[in-house]
């Protein structure tokens, strides 16, 4: 039987950008809020592209909030994300020590193959679950990444990866433009990307051209997080799926994003 | 010795506690969660009669403690769901509710007379799906074409037929009454509220079919207010449901009239939440002194 | 140069928004709390010809988003109304709707006349307060009943009149349509949804009444809904509300086709909750670049 | 003007007995939550009797809640409540830095004439608002109050009144039985009572029996505090009256309890 919801506690949440937080959180004990669990086996679980669902208030709003996993290690669990609306809002003013209720590991995740020379793309808040697969990848493999005006997190990046690419919008660090006036697809075996779908798009029509596999992270609307609603579900080019349940990674090819 | 049994046309559910339909997808994913055989019964997605892949556009958004939604039935149709689903739901040890939608007096005909010949325990008609074009919904608003549905498929259907209503009916007690002469063997009350949000930037309703189906707490008040006048107009037995998350809200269903009552929206927020409200149920019974449901079945 | 005002029946609100009958008394508590002339209008409570005491017993219970009352039209009588009230709400430069509540077409005959020979500025005829024995929403659900009703009103009444509307109508476009059809210069919805709650350790309803009325965020999306099917079905103007807090309430009520809003829940929740939503409006029309109420109605 | 809701910053927050809190707050800088205000002119007001509507939440639940002063010095504000439901329950878990949102003062309160001999009479978390007039009072007056059983703030009651007569249901402090049991109407000029309505019908009509003038403060569910909703709203012999604007102090005689 896999876990219901559980209670995390938080052992930080910081802002690290503009609307961009880090939050730390490790499961508490059954028993006690104010125990908290960091052993293996009781630990955060999850591999890169997977997500939680995370509540910080009781029932208004109603529905969790899907989040990817950003790092664990030693059973504590680190998102990266980004203030967008009420619910993240909330949980940027949760403190150390309060605790929020967690659903997960969900979603497929990426799939690997540690002989292959692969590119990571991502676009702002999109560099979340790309960082957990950064950090877990031994291969070789170069890191794009693209931010509007502001960058975060290049010091966990730079130090996991030696070729990073990087762009601004308005020119504060790297390039000023677009990641994918940087991103050259030819030279990788696989490419993995998660961002704002325009900037997916883009990246999966250039991986195209030149016959290069893309994975992309989607992202939807979410009720249940475990497959049941059918609220998340995307148009593929093999039927409908569910971006909760057979994604969030999903083949470039197979995304219909023109809809 | 408390117990929790609960009776309807002959099929014994071993709790009042249902899943409710579209909520719970055909079981797969909750029974990674608990076993389904501690649940009264399970209500499958709503079935039509070939498959469906549903609304484009935006399926889920979420209003003050509820949600708004647009899935537009998408289900593998009635052979998908006999080949597919029903062998996995067979074996879990408890009531199975097939779910059917239609847009057509045949189709329903079709899809029901298909699962006559499996084991399904019952069927429920949704005549009252507020996410497809054509008939679903509409059937579910005048009591006259109402009844002609529903005698229409109750003559092609050899199962226990609950008939599920649309609280957007013009009149849910003449509805009721109506479905109950044209031979509903019960009725389940109520499906969700036609609504509506707008995204004020775009200058464009959030969802492409404009209107959507609210549920969630938000309904509960109206919800049980109808469930209450139904269960005081027509004798057969009512499954009542509309925003319950925990025992007290089932526990005000059943006190309103309910035989047995549905977990919908609720199976979103938290996957186990029925084993909750049935847990919740024994403990008040226990507290309470109430040994069998009957004993507190529209009370008040 | 942005500008707020609306016209409806040749009445002028400086803006948009309207205190909702019922959650503002006659305006003396809040007028503690801002300058009720920044309101666009005011609704008295609910005036019926003689003083009424109201209901017993619990009069007020909390839902998930929202609150269900019985408050029944506790209120000082059109007489009362004229000698105690108007005086003070003449004095706050805002428009001023007397809503007129009853139980017989009589009772509502009178009542415009008295009101006819004062200076309030539009009569909202409340058919559909579910919170009164006879009448009230009686005349609120059927279209027929409600044609007769209006179109009695409407031959006595020397204001412009605007029609309030119930959810609980079997058909909110017939209901709508009919009373155009009877001579409404505007029509206002939504009054509450009937809807219930029960205490289940006494194992009785809350409410002495049993049936109460609900309001709040909880009816937001339906009240939007209906808001917009109205709209596009009749030419009159209408006064969009039900569950509306904030700001991007309001304007999803304009885009759907209202010409101005009333808040009426929302009042409780913080006093000068209508001052936030002006000032928001102000806001998103400076931000979104609209000069006009007009060029965001209906826009969707 | 009056001013509408505001925010309190909480000073502390403490258990003091089985489900009993007692919160500290001073009103916070309109500018920053973290800056509190404790001087006269801008701290929090309010007269024995009166009460503040609280809000520990956004809009869930939708409703604030009635409470009463128990005590205002160096406009720092103490209330005095039991954790009954939701709202309460909310309450209890805010910790010291956190804000609330509060309307207030709110009602009538008590009127007393300090030349009098009164006596107060209080039953559980009743309490609260006769802390805070016995506080205020310096005239002649004794003090019986009632708890289930555990009885609390006895300290504080002692060090301001010398004639204090406790009981407790159980025994375990002071008479065993009830408040009504000790207390004797006619030696006083005024009495004022405040908690369960059962027990406040006695204390009026052992009141009456004497012709000694007694005042309750009433409690009734609110929406809006302020004289608006009409939810409040209680008979009396003189009509119709809200709890919340011609209440909570009303003349014993004038109040309908058999309702
Ligand atoms: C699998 C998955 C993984 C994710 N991982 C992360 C992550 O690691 N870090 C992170 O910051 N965010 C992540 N997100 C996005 C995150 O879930 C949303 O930003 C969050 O739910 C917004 O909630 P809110 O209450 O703050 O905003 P809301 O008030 O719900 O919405 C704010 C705005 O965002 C839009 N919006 C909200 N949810 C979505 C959505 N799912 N798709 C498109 N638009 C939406 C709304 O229309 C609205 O304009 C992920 C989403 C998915 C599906
Ligand atoms: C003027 C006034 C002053 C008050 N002062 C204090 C005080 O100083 N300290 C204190 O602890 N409490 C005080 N109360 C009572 C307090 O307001 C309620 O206990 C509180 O609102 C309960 O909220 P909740 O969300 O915890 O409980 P809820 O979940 O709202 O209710 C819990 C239970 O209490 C009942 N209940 C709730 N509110 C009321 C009510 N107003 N009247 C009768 N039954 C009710 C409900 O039916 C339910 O059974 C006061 C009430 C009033 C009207
Ligand atoms: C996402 C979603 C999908 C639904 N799909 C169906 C369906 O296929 N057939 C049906 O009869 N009801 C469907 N419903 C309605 C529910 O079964 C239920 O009647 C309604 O949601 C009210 O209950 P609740 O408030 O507990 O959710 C659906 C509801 C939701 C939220
Ligand atoms: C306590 C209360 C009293 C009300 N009294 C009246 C009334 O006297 N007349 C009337 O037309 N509507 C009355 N209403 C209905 C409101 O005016 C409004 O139509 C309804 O509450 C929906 O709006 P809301 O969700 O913004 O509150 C009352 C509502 C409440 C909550
Ligand atoms: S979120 Fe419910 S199916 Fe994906
Ligand atoms: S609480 Fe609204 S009138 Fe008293």
């Amino acid at each position: 039987m896999k876990q219901g919801y559980r209670k995390g506690i938080i052992h930080s949440n910081i802002q690290i950008a503009t609307n961009i937080y880090e939050i730390k959180l490790s499961p508490c004990h059954p028993e006690s809020d104010s125990i908290s669990l960091t052993m293996e086996e009781s630990g955060f679980q999850g591999k890169p592209g997977q997500f939680y669902m995370l509540r910080g208030w009781e029932l208004d709003p109603l529905l969790p909030r899907p989040i990817s996993i950003c790092d664990i290690s030693d059973g504590i669990i680190t998102f990266l994300y980004e203030v967008r609306g009420r619910g993240t809002h909330i949980i940027s003013k949760l403190k150390k020590g309060d605790t929020l209720e967690l659903l997960g590991p969900l979603g497929n995740g990426f799939d690997l193959n540690i002989e292959d020379k692969i590119a990571i793309v991502s676009g702002g808040i999109g560099v979340a679950p790309l960082i957990y697969l950064m950090k877990g990848f031994k291969g070789d493999m170069d890191f794009y990444c693209g931010f509007r005006n502001e960058a975060y997190y290049l010091d966990e990046i730079r130090e996991h990866v030696d070729n990073t690419h990087i762009s601004t919008e308005d020119g504060s660090v790297g390039h000023r433009g677009f990641v994918t006036d940087l991103f050259l697809p030819k030279r990788y075996d696989m490419v993995l990307t998660c961002g704002p779908i325009p900037m997916m798009n883009r990246v999966v029509e250039m991986c195209k051209d030149k016959n290069v596999p893309v994975y992309v992270s989607m992202e939807s609307r979410m009720a249940c997080g475990i497959g049941t609603c059918l609220g998340c579900t995307i148009e593929t080019t093999s039927g409908m799926k569910r971006v909760c349940k057979e994604g969030p990674v999903f083949s470039g090819e197979e995304v219909k994003f023109n809809d | 010795m408390i117990n929790t049994k609960v009776e309807i046309c002959g099929v014994e559910f071993k709790n009042p506690v249902i899943a409710a339909s579209g909520t719970f997808g055909f079981g797969r994913e909750y029974a990674e969660y608990f076993p389904l055989s501690r649940l009264g019964g399970i209500s499958s997605k709503g079935l039509t009669l070939n498959k469906k892949d549903g609304n484009k556009g935006t399926r889920i958004y979420e209003t003050a403690s509820g949600i708004l939604n647009s899935i537009g039935l998408q289900n593998p149709g009635i052979e998908g769901f006999i080949k597919d689903e029903l062998p996995f739901m067979e074996k879990q040890d408890t009531i199975i509710l097939a779910n059917v939608g239609g847009s057509t007096i045949d189709e329903y005909m079709v899809s029901v007379e298909k699962l006559n010949e499996t084991n399904i325990d019952m069927i429920e008609l949704n005549i009252s799906c507020p996410n497809v074009k054509e008939g679903g919904m509409a059937f579910g608003i005048k009591s006259k074409i109402a009844y002609e549905v529903v005698s229409e498929v109750r003559n092609a259907c050899t199962k226990p037929l609950i008939v599920k209503l649309s609280p957007n009916a013009e009149n849910i007690v003449e509805m009721a009454e109506s479905c109950t002469k044209a031979g509903a063997d019960g009725l389940s009350l109520v499906n969700t509220f036609s609504g509506m949000a707008i995204d004020i930037y775009n200058r464009k309703p959030v969802f492409k079919n404009i209107i959507a189906g609210l549920s969630g707490p938000c309904i509960k008040p109206i919800a049980l207010r109808m469930v209450y006048e139904v269960s005081r107009a027509v004798d057969i037995p009512i499954i009542g449901l509309g925003g319950i998350m925990n025992y007290k809200d089932a526990i005000e269903f059943i006190m309103a009239g309910a035989h047995c009552i549905q977990v919908g929206t609720g199976n979103f927020i938290k996957p186990d939440i029925s084993i909750d409200i049935i847990e919740g149920i024994e403990q008040f019974m226990k507290e309470e002194g109430i040994e069998s449901i009957e004993e507190i079945r529209g009370v008040i």
